[in-house]
């Protein structure tokens, strides 16, 4: 399914670690490895043994590790959740999978209650090494409750990391990485990013971190977050889908002469701080783009990272361009919701624009 | 331990169906029937982005519908019960504007139809009908409205699904649990998902009384819902009724069967046509005949054809209403971000 | 139980309406005349019938009332919040109470995906005038679970509005404001406050709003913040039992000489902003206090607000003294968690003594 | 619709218990007795801010613990379960300094002793026993071991519950749902929280086998587990018991009964003191003397004397733990925070 290509690194040789392919065959290609490479590890929620889930992530799984790596439960999130902390205590790792983002909220109980807590009560004797992957996010124009974002109340809940990648390279490198962990990993993938492909470096570390678009940076940072493209006059922090959007912005704004700098914030929780106050500390000004509401969303924290970090040389308040204080709406509406490239372009002018007093 | 709970015999006016009643449940069988395999269609050229069909499940849904009274009773529906709308006469385009994008719930009006909002969340409403049906012991008016809630042998697997029937036995509220057990919950077959094999079979243990039912037989369907809501409405509390039936199509539009099952077990599983099925038998007992059947069928398709054109003249909603329908008293905030979207977006 | 007590109006008069009484004692009150006003109004939850709740605070309601209009429930959060959303689609106006903070996990599904959304899908044809009482935040050395604080959580989620009072004076207005409103409410209740007395001006409206402290002010401005402490160097904003608090810190900070205005959010979502901005606007400086983690926490998006009005002439970047991103640690280790006074104060000097570059 | 399901005979090491072991079930029960009525009285001395005793349990608690195969099962208690600890030999003051506030799961440790956290979440820990027991079983030893969950009549109340049993009844987990009916949670009694009557009757609709026991024989509650962990050690799937006892004190210290039940009612409900009943049993049948039973009381003293020793030299926890404990990789955020926490509360 994947096609191999000759990709140039760097120092312009050829490296045939490179492969192009989609998000969603980078994240099965982790997957299958992290099944062979851990026989603890077992993948399972609903539709996501036979059929390989509704996104086709787990596809063929079953077939190649068995029935019992990779199980289809009943339908009841609570339950998968429940199960996982269970298996966690018998020395397992669990990869459950909630259907959608929105589904996630039946199971809110056994995460934040259970997952989260479970080696912090127990003093450290039952670690959770689960990872839990969220298909998150809006942007295909599907029923309710599938198009939500639900970083900003994951990342509140002590005892919880959270991560979401932009890029097939980045799904690839940052699943198989959170897998190993012996903490509980919240895993949100960008569905509407899941059939873009891009370059993957199979190959497993060290590689060149500036030359991640070519796919030959892997595990050399997989901790923080990812400058995407640099600029000099403007900081545009995101995640998920929101990173590709903001390139796009980033190459508009070119055309007028301004420089913008995209930051791929990557880790939701904990946030490299450092990473915005690097960047921010260059460009002296921000903006944050999430698909979620803006209320009390992770934007603000990001914001007030931000501002903690860098206001001495802050040229104007961070801004905020995000998803609206409604609940996220029918597919018609979709695109007036998700943060558009005009209203990034809006809020980056705001920015430029501020004048104290 | 306990024994089976039955239903009170209070249904004194279960009068068999007249033969008009027989040939108004097949003109609804065929139009849904017709309407659902046109949805998929619609979706296929591109009319509606998806769509999850219900056929197969036509006797269940048209036949407890149709025991619905609309002045008093409350329908609590997922997001595959366009039979039921169908037969509580609701109005179509409205239904189906959920499946063309244009608002998550339906544009049908809820509380004159009887008919709560679509509901994607499985066993999302199951506690609602509960709630609504304890109002109505509450109000305390005899002869009550009764709750009827739908959900699938896979959202019995639910936790709400358990509490929303302890809470009507304990409550004793007026609710029918209606299951549609159509075999699969999208890839998962039932056997994998309902232990014990049966959602009615649940009931006992909370002292509620249930039938199960072959949900391809509408008569049998309504006759069983008829008898439950009458024992509801007398105050006896709730009953669970599951309609054994089988989804014949894909899970929605977006799904792809043959890679969970084989045309032979689909063939086996189906079982017989319950359109075909009905057909034959009001042929059999001299209740229709081609004629009618014909004109039932130029009905469906006139109806489709009304729905479609509802449907695609359809536009997306102003955007302001993402903003002006989250409350019913609105917030400076939300209407500061509807007066900024007013000037990025639509350059106001 | 409750004692009338001779308190004086700005105006020097004797106001009989003004009675000495615990929060616990307020709610209660509220809630009787919320039933006695409008009979489509229910009380129910865990224990809240015949025990009177496990704080006591629905004590008496039932044999008052009625069992149709007080009543308990079996154990399940999720059922009591399901339940809610259909009594409110036949009519009624439900007053649900969740035993505890973190027994509203349960619940979450329902409260995210149907109390908040059900007057949007529907259109406004089914509102959701629902008040949830939530016994809320900690200091009351208690088990696991029972001192958590939801507000970014629920503040995140569109369709709610979220409430919590400082002094039994709010307690009884708030809640009776909330449960004549047609929308949605989160009504949180610092637990720790429950059997603090405070006097309460029963009178329904229009009394003076600075005279707050004596009970005078009632119906006034129920909707917004409110300045509990008037000062020049820096504004403290809290909110529950984080306002007690912060009033002696205010205390102690002035025997330096520094004059402290603590402002008291009160209304969760939707927040306040012209408060924020006046105040700060004044004092140039601010540090937002909550129980809540750091991370994610709603101290990051009233810093936003606060940065975002205030930017030009801000001395210092706001600072947050808040729980830290742990979970709720045991009764031994809880004066260590909340924000303490000492921490408190460390937060001001940090702000007074902030220095650009 | 569904049969009954019957428990596998599969137990063939059922022996009659020895005397020696009927005399430590006793002695078991007498320091558990002893230990939980001095509970109540460090409360109201002041030397731990609260508990939840559970007087009138001792029978379905110590029965039921003893039973379990410390090399290989695995026990998920709630926050009333110090018999069953005490059964399995917990360290009993590691298991009581939860409630001195010390840290919230107790100080024990879980992997070794058998016994998961406390767990105060009203039905919190069922799902975990369900996928623990999975585990058993995708790990494929022969006589494998088995969980059990302990629950309450309020509990079973919870979406979770249904959502474990269907689980276990569908994967054949091995897992005993051990459900303590005392007749109430907190304030509400069972026959207003468990519509039917009787959660064992719940069992049959996953096709579960299940037991209702009298909770207050000792013997007849350590044969019930026994046979059930047999069946599930076999791999026949999971098993339901409902011990039938009651709870004779408060809630929790911080509750007043007489607030809801009537000393009355309490008596009626309580029925005969199940140590008094055991050791009747055991002097008529000649297993023990009175200088047995002056012993176990003497040693039960000496044992609570021991634990509140323990008790009350335990200091509160350094809060450093606070950062340290919640995860196993620390993040940047944690370690500063840390930090600035040592710096402005310890002044370091
Ligand atoms: C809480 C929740 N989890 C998962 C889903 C995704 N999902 C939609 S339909 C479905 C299967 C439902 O099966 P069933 O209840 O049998 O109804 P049917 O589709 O067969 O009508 C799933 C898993 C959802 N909508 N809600
Ligand atoms: C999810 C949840 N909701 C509410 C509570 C508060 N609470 C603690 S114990 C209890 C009653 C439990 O009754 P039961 O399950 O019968 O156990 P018992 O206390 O009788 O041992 C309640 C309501 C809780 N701990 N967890
Ligand atoms: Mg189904
Ligand atoms: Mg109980």
């Amino acid at each position: 399914m994947s096609e191999t290509i000759t990709a140039l690194t760097g120092t312009g040789e050829t490296d045939a670690n490179v492969q192009h392919m989609s998000m969603q065959l980078a994240l099965n290609r982790a997957l299958d490895e992290i099944l062979a490479d851990n026989p603890k590890s077992v993948i399972f929620g609903e539709d996501c043994g036979r059929l390989g889930g509704v996104f086709r992530i787990t596809d063929g799984l079953q077939s190649k590790h068995g029935e019992d790596r990779v199980f289809d439960t009943p339908l009841a999130e609570s339950g998968i959740l429940g199960m996982s902390v269970g298996l966690a205590m018998a020395g397992f790792h669990p990869i459950p999978e909630v259907q959608f983002d929105g589904f996630a909220y039946p199971a809110i109980n056994q995460i934040v209650c259970q997952i989260a807590r479970m080696n912090y009560r127990s003093r450290g004797t039952l670690p959770m090494p689960i990872t839990l992957r969220v298909p998150s996010f809006g942007g295909i124009r599907a029923p309710e409750h599938h198009g939500e974002s639900l970083e900003a109340l994951f990342a509140h809940v002590p005892g919880l990391k959270v991560v979401s990648p932009a890029t097939p390279h980045d799904a690839y490198h940052l699943l198989k990485y959170a897998a190993t962990r012996p903490d509980p990993v919240i895993f949100m993938e960008p569905k509407s990013r899941y059939w873009q492909k891009g370059p993957v470096n199979l190959a497993s570390a060290d590689m060149d971190t500036a030359a991640h678009d070519a796919g030959t940076d892997s595990g050399g940072n997989l901790t923080g977050a990812r400058v995407v493209r640099e600029g000099r006059h403007l900081t545009l922090v995101a995640w998920g889908a929101m990173v590709a959007r903001c390139l796009q912005v980033a190459e508009l704004a070119a055309e007028d002469g301004i420089d913008v700098e995209v930051l791929d914030l990557r880790w939701l929780k904990p946030i490299d701080a450092e990473a915005l106050a690097t960047s921010v500390g260059k460009t002296r000004r921000a903006v944050v783009v999430h698909e979620a509401p803006l209320t009390s969303g992770l934007g603000a924290e990001v914001a007030q990272l931000i501002t903690q970090s860098c206001f001495a040389t802050l040229k104007a308040p961070v801004e905020r361009v995000t998803g609206f204080d409604v609940p996220y709406p029918s597919g018609d509406l979709e695109d007036e919701y998700i943060p558009n490239i005009d209203r990034i372009l809006f809020g980056i002018q705001r920015v430029l624009e501020y004048r104290r007093g | 331990m306990t024994t089976e709970p039955v239903l009170a015999a209070v249904d004194d006016d279960a009068a068999p169906l007249t033969h008009h009643q027989l040939r108004e449940l097949y003109t609804l069988m065929a139009a849904v029937r017709h309407l659902d395999t046109a949805a998929v269609a619609w979706q296929r050229q591109g009319i509606i982005p998806g769509y999850a069909p219900e056929l197969g499940q036509e006797a269940a849904q048209v036949g407890s519908g149709y025991a619905v009274d609309r002045s008093r009773d409350f329908v609590f529906p997922t997001y595959r019960e366009m039979g039921v709308a169908r037969a509580m006469g609701l109005d179509m385009v409205g239904y189906m504007s959920t499946h063309k994008a244009t608002w998550h719930g339906g544009m049908y009006n809820p509380l004159e139809s009887r008919f709560a909002p679509i509901q994607a969340v499985v066993a999302g409403s199951v506690l609602h009908a509960v709630g609504w049906a304890h109002g109505q012991t509450l109000s305390g008016a005899p002869e009550m409205g009764v709750a009827m809630t739908y959900f699938g042998d896979g959202a019995s697997s639910q936790g709400d699904v358990h509490e929303a029937m302890n809470f009507a036995a304990v409550m004793k509220a007026p609710v029918v649990f209606f299951i549609q057990n159509n075999g699969w919950a999208i890839s998962v077959p039932t056997e994998r998902q309902v232990a014990g094999g049966s959602v009615a079979a649940r009931a006992a243990g909370y002292g509620i009384p249930s039938l199960q039912v072959d949900g391809n037989d509408v008569v049998a369907v309504f006759e069983a819902t008829r008898s439950a809501f009458a024992h509801c409405r007398a105050g006896n509390g709730p009953v669970v009724i599951e309609a054994m039936t089988y989804r014949r199509g894909p899970h929605s539009t977006a799904d792809d069967p043959g890679r969970y099952r084989t045309l032979d077990e689909e063939r086996l599983g189906a079982g017989e046509d319950p359109l075909e099925r009905f057909r034959q038998r009001l042929l059999a007992d001299g209740v229709a005949d081609e004629a009618f059947f014909m004109e039932a069928q130029r009905l469906a398709e006139e109806e489709e054809e009304a729905v479609r054109a509802g449907i695609e003249v359809l536009g997306p909603r102003p955007g302001a209403e993402m903003f002006s329908l989250v409350f019913q008293e609105p917030t400076p905030t939300l209407q500061s971000q509807a007066t900024a979207w007013r000037e990025e977006s639509e350059h106001v």
